[in-house]
């Protein structure tokens, strides 16, 4: 696979998600970047995932990705099933059947505590953003979460504002002594590549992106993640998975 | 037993203060003739429901109809936040009892069967939790699995007075078929007390006994039934019409202040006496047309 | 990634002592063929499960395969009781854990969607109650329900090991549908940990796509897909073939006894090397093309 | 209407259960006679009933009612829903929307409390019959229930040998006290029409069949229903009735 000459911030981080989606998984795709990445993971290795969309949508083979993101008829186009909530959140979700929940996030914290309902403005009141949707639900069933977002310290916090979707919480087992399995895996962003250290939980780096580094990284974060002695740089896309965006996914640049 | 009747008749049979499930996702087949018809009969102090904050919903909030929303959260996608909604419950102007789409659709599932509560796995250490025990205390609760010695959250059913639910294809009796994906549509009709069904094309029921297996309201769940087309516009309807990107801009923009929700109001809403004015104002036939949907794409 | 395969593959993926879900309601959609080589493949020790009970059920008691049966009672219809089954149970030879209709498909909806318990208002003051909490005691328990402090009888979710689910239509991944009323398969076939899938027809996974609100099993549910016609013979397939009534009452008169049983099972199962000899031995081609049901009537 | 001049003993109880059910009302109907009588209902008085079989079958328009009982496709023909066990038996009869349920039973007692399970055989053994089906729950569950049985002491007792569709139990509230509202309202059989004393909640006749006597009513049960006072004569079937069961509900007479 020849790596692509020139991409775009998105289409690496979308290259980086395909990549934590192993062929065969069923995987509970929220709205934005995941659906590019989850697609793309679908186009190349691992054309065996189901594709679950919660409002009741399996496998779609879209023309194009579209711009409302769940809600729009573009993204059900060629699906296998049709469906319902239950069905989706209920019946393949709670059921305990979704391999990986795959998410986008408004602001994280250092054990993976997901926030897309609340966020502080500068005059010290809150602002309400879109709150769940199935996001507690994937973050809560699915047997691991991967996340994908903006690398800003202004949304990379020690802890946030408002959990939605539940992470580690504060660590030290406190997720699993709610009867919560499973967890956040990775945090993709347009810097680097995070995941979960085993033991406390708490966020570590796993990889910094092509173009930026380690200080870059953690300035624009608001806490301090574990730090490995080995840190690799993230693998960029490949030409063909670039081309596989362009063309093939989204090719009317909605998410571009 | 015809149960077919006017939008009008039809808004007219709820009272003040009603519970209301409405069956839109974002932008997907919104009951928006509905709520216009709804804020001209000056409705106040109404609940709705919905797994997924949808354009229905949030004209209604800004129109101050609503004293509460019930819901999972939601957008309008990529064309950003629902602003009226948010800014209602910013403002405190109406209540926000929120959970996730499955606690929803687990609440309206339990409603729906009868059952007097229902576990789930989901909202366990979320602040979601915690703010729905403080705004709505009597709808948690924990209980012990009695198999496994467990404690599982549990939740209340939900049973809203009404549901207005938009269809592609309805009979007279209110036997109806949803194409495309359903969301939680088919457990709010099942949980509510009665319904009301916005259909794009009224079909004799002997084309309901063709496809038998296709219908998700029954009659007999059913009160209204109201057929009017692009009754969801701009919204858009699986295999009928796609949604107004133009218009649903036009809404976005204008919904981003009070002063612009006005204005559109006047113009979209009351500026106009029914639903036939609306689509006239909003382009007219020739507009509407370009929106049909391709039946192979289906939008 | 196809799971075509053939019958007798299907059923050597099932293990001694398994509980598997069968689809069968009486005489309709009944997984016959699968029946006949699990006896010829000289299963022992299964647990079979069905709201109520069919003659995919009968035949594997008949023949000593079962060790247990979940069930809600059921019948033939007006050809009579189901002669195996109910001599098993009275000598001894099977456990019934028996329940009603809706107590087994609240078990398995439980099963379906990872609830720990489900709460039911059946079974409360009956002997079935009392009769289940005898054989099966850690399957019902009482809750009190903390929205209201009623009480409330609980039951433990279903997950069969295996669903055998018997279709009209189904593609190489196992997507598949059912024609007609479909009792509690969908539930079953969620409910359990993998399904086989018996079909009439197999076809491209692009119809599937066309019409996927038809699609009550996943391909991701499914291990094994087989694609046998007449499977369920001498029971009906909605739109495929009417029940065989002569064959029907040819089973329920040699079933009567052990002995005219075991004559049946001489000729029909054992005698035969496989479901393409029993088709011939039943009356081949000829016989059965005069089943094909009408596509108006489905029957 | 015009009394028919002759009639079959289940023609009578056809006509006497379908009286029983009032137009607009929700009816889960058992296999058996109870399906006669409810096509009869909506074919005479009461078009705007809706008929539910518990399988998944709401309201069909059969050209014959068949053989197989509610398994038999011919009874599922030109319905209006095709949908399932959950669906009937959950989202209309647990969710408190059948107004009536509509039983055939092998055994009730004289609080109704029904038996389709187990019957004493004369070698003092059991023997073992169709169990419950959709039975007990309909029993639980229905605003009232109307049951349809032979007239025949062995099958009219004082207890049954085994409940397995609750009638009131032991009378004095003890079916209340469960949390089971309705109740058996109506006991149809070949000699009379039976119903429950508001009260005691026990047996009483409310009429009696043409051509039979109350001698022969109580002979043939095994336990004393209250007789009041005023005992009237069962209405036969009308010239219509009769025609509509053997001309258009069972043209091939399964049910003669």
């Amino acid at each position: 696979m020849t790596v692509a000459k020139e991409y775009a911030s998105f289409e690496l981080m979308a290259a980086a998600g395909a990549r934590e989606l192993k062929d065969g998984e069923i995987v509970a795709v929220g709205l934005g970047l995941p659906v590019v990445a989850a697609f793309l993971a679908k186009a190349s290795h691992a054309p065996n995932i189901t594709i679950l969309l919660e409002l009741g949508v399996v496998d779609p083979e879209p023309l194009e990705i579209g711009v409302h993101g769940l809600s729009d008829p573009r993204i059900w186009y060629r699906a296998k099933i049709h469906a319902s909530f239950v069905d989706m959140l209920g019946a393949v979700l709670h059921r305990g059947l979704v391999d990986v929940g795959f998410l986008g996030g408004l602001e994280i914290d250092a054990y993976g505590n997901l926030n897309t309902t609340l966020l502080g403005d500068p005059k010290g009141k809150f602002r309400r953003f879109t709150g769940s949707g199935g996001g507690n639900d994937i973050a809560s069933s699915a047997r691991r979460t991967v996340m994908i977002m903006r690398h800003d310290a202004r949304k990379l916090n020690e802890a946030v504002s408002f959990i939605t979707s539940p992470g580690y919480l504060r660590g030290d087992g406190e997720r699993s002594a709610l009867g919560l399995t499973g967890g956040p895996s990775r945090v993709i962003t347009d810097k680097a590549v995070l995941g979960f250290d085993p033991e406390s939980k708490r966020m570590k780096i796993e990889s910094i992106h092509p173009d930026t580094s380690l200080e870059d990284v953690l300035e624009n974060m608001n806490f301090k993640p574990i730090v490995p002695d080995d840190l690799p740089i993230t693998e960029p896309p490949t030409e063909e998975q670039v081309r596989l965006i362009r063309e093939e996914i989204d090719p009317k640049g909605n998410y571009a | 037993m015809t149960k077919v009747t006017t939008l009008s008749e039809a808004v007219a049979s709820i009272p003040q203060g009603a519970h209301v499930a409405l069956s839109g996702f974002a932008t997907a087949r919104c009951a928006m003739a509905f709520a216009h018809e709804v804020i001209r009969q000056d409705l106040k102090e109404l609940t709705v429901s919905q797994c997924v904050g949808a354009m229905d919903a949030d004209i209604l909030a800004g129109a101050g109809v609503l004293s509460r929303i019930i819901y999972g959260g939601g957008s309008r996608g990529r064309t950003g936040q629902h602003f009226c909604l948010n800014r209602a419950i910013e403002q405190g102007t109406i209540i926000a009892e929120e959970y996730s789409s499955l606690s929803m659709a687990f609440r309206y599932l339990a409603g729906s069967l009868g059952l007097p509560f229902i576990p789930i796995r989901s909202l366990q250490g979320s602040d979601i939790l915690k703010h729905v025990q403080e705004v709505a205390p009597d709808t948690t609760g924990t209980i012990t699995d009695p198999f496994t010695g467990d404690d599982w959250l549990v939740l209340k059913p939900l049973s809203p007075d009404v549901a207005v639910v938009q269809v592609q294809v309805a009979d007279e009796e209110g036997n109806a078929q949803i194409l495309g994906p359903r969301w939680e549509n088919e457990e709010q009709v099942k949980a509510s007390k009665r319904t009301i069904v916005i259909t794009e094309r009224l079909v004799s029921t002997e084309m309901i006994r063709r496809e038998p297996d296709r219908t998700l309201v029954s009659g007999f769940r059913v009160s209204h039934v109201v057929q009017l087309p692009f009754a969801a516009h701009p919204s858009s309807v699986f295999q009928a019409y796609d949604f107004d990107e133009a218009h649903i801009d036009l809404y976005a923009k204008a919904s981003k202040t009070a002063e612009g929700f006005q204005t559109y109001l006047d113009q979209y809403v009351y500026g106009v006496k029914d639903h036939w004015e609306y689509l006239e104002k909003v382009g007219g036939m020739q507009h509407l047309n370009s929106l049909i949907a391709d039946p192979l794409l289906g939008y």
